[in-house]
């Protein structure tokens, strides 16, 4: 299982789905009326790491952080 | 990388990271205060930060200012700040002024865009995501599958 | 602007800009401070200023900043300053972030260039004139039948 | 008469000439061993405000103020 965590304005709790790639998550969100709208804007983190490349793999255990759009200062 | 809860004591930071850097030979020291304006009503901004990454990216930055022979600091609010009380100070210490220059202006820039905090109006005690002055992060879309960087 | 004998007390002169600042909306606010560096065996030095026409070099600078929503300040020292003392602080805020990065830049590199100062290293109490490190201000050539501006 | 300042590292006593126009004080300068050194590299103001044109007209009562390269800071 992999735990995905929403950051800062995506109201959802956390949840923990059975997928393998961030493309099974994609399509996961697009199911949901309130996370599809975030698929495009938002930057993704496996373990806290940024990643960038759309086939990245996921393992079981994995922690993936979706991380909107930023606004600090 | 400092937090706190609420706005920064702004005199306090700066005048303590002046004393840190002021026996170490840099020539040159610039900090940017950023203040919350009177504006669109607010009453306050508020901000979620996301630490893990936020150090993470605050390290890299590091590394990159060492490599100049630099040094920067940052400090940030988590929470509600009133309007005419700062929420970020940043700062660099350097050698020479040119390094310092170019990365407070590179490092100010690159926070905006891809810090990972997210910003909040505060009217009438409600908080509102300040989701068009929001920037997507190096990297959003790869859901979309897009390659990014 | 401010023109002190000495090393400049760096926290005083920067609080009392921020606290002069901070009523008036402005949402970034810039320091750029700088310090005499320990090198070539130096153990001070020490500035000659011509008052009248830095005077007016500031206050054009001020116009230009004003004409962007920004504010500009200046501090320097007359005289001696001893290794890891201030001698040059200035200031720049403005509504939003971009003005003042931008400002602070152009002002500092002006004022390298064109402000009628003049650097003499203190070696053995002797002052001796930084002419490698000087630069002729716009307008020199004009003894040699140069037009220049 | 027109009253010569030299600042800074200039270490020459102010003078009064009978000079017209900058190329007059120009060729005084060059006469001087202590003096020619300044003239290609300073920058020259006539009443605090800086010239830039050689052929500048001086009157009597003129203040000159020879300024020579910067470093402040």
């Amino acid at each position: 299982m992999v735990k995905i965590e929403f950051l800062g304005p995506i109201e959802i709790d956390d949840i923990e789905l059975d997928i393998d790639n961030l493309k099974d998550l994609s399509i996961y969100m697009k199911q949901d009326e309130n996370l599809k709208e975030w698929i495009d804007i938002s930057a993704v983190a496996v373990n806290d790491k940024i990643i960038t490349t759309p086939d990245y793999k996921l393992n079981s255990g994995d922690r993936v952080s979706i991380l909107p759009p930023v606004c600090g200062g | 990388m400092e937090l706190y809860r609420g706005g920064l004591r702004v005199n306090d930071i700066t005048n303590r990271w002046y004393q840190d850097i002021s026996k170490s030979n840099y020539g040159a020291f610039i900090t940017f205060i950023g203040t919350i304006r009177d504006e669109d009503n607010i009453d306050a901004l508020s901000f979620d930060i996301y630490e893990p990454i936020l150090k993470s990216w605050f390290e890299s930055w590091q590394i990159i200012a060492n490599q100049k022979g630099a040094k920067i600091f940052m400090a940030h609010s988590i929470g509600d700040v009133k309007v005419g009380e700062s929420s970020y100070i940043s700062a660099v210490a350097s050698p020479k002024r040119r390094v310092a220059l170019e990365l407070i202006d590179e490092f100010v820039e690159d926070f905006k865009a891809n810090a990972p905090i997210w910003k909040y109006d505060v009217i009438a005690s409600k908080r509102v995501y300040a989701k068009d002055r929001s920037t997507p992060m190096n990297g959003a879309g790869v859901l979309s599958g897009e390659e990014n960087d």
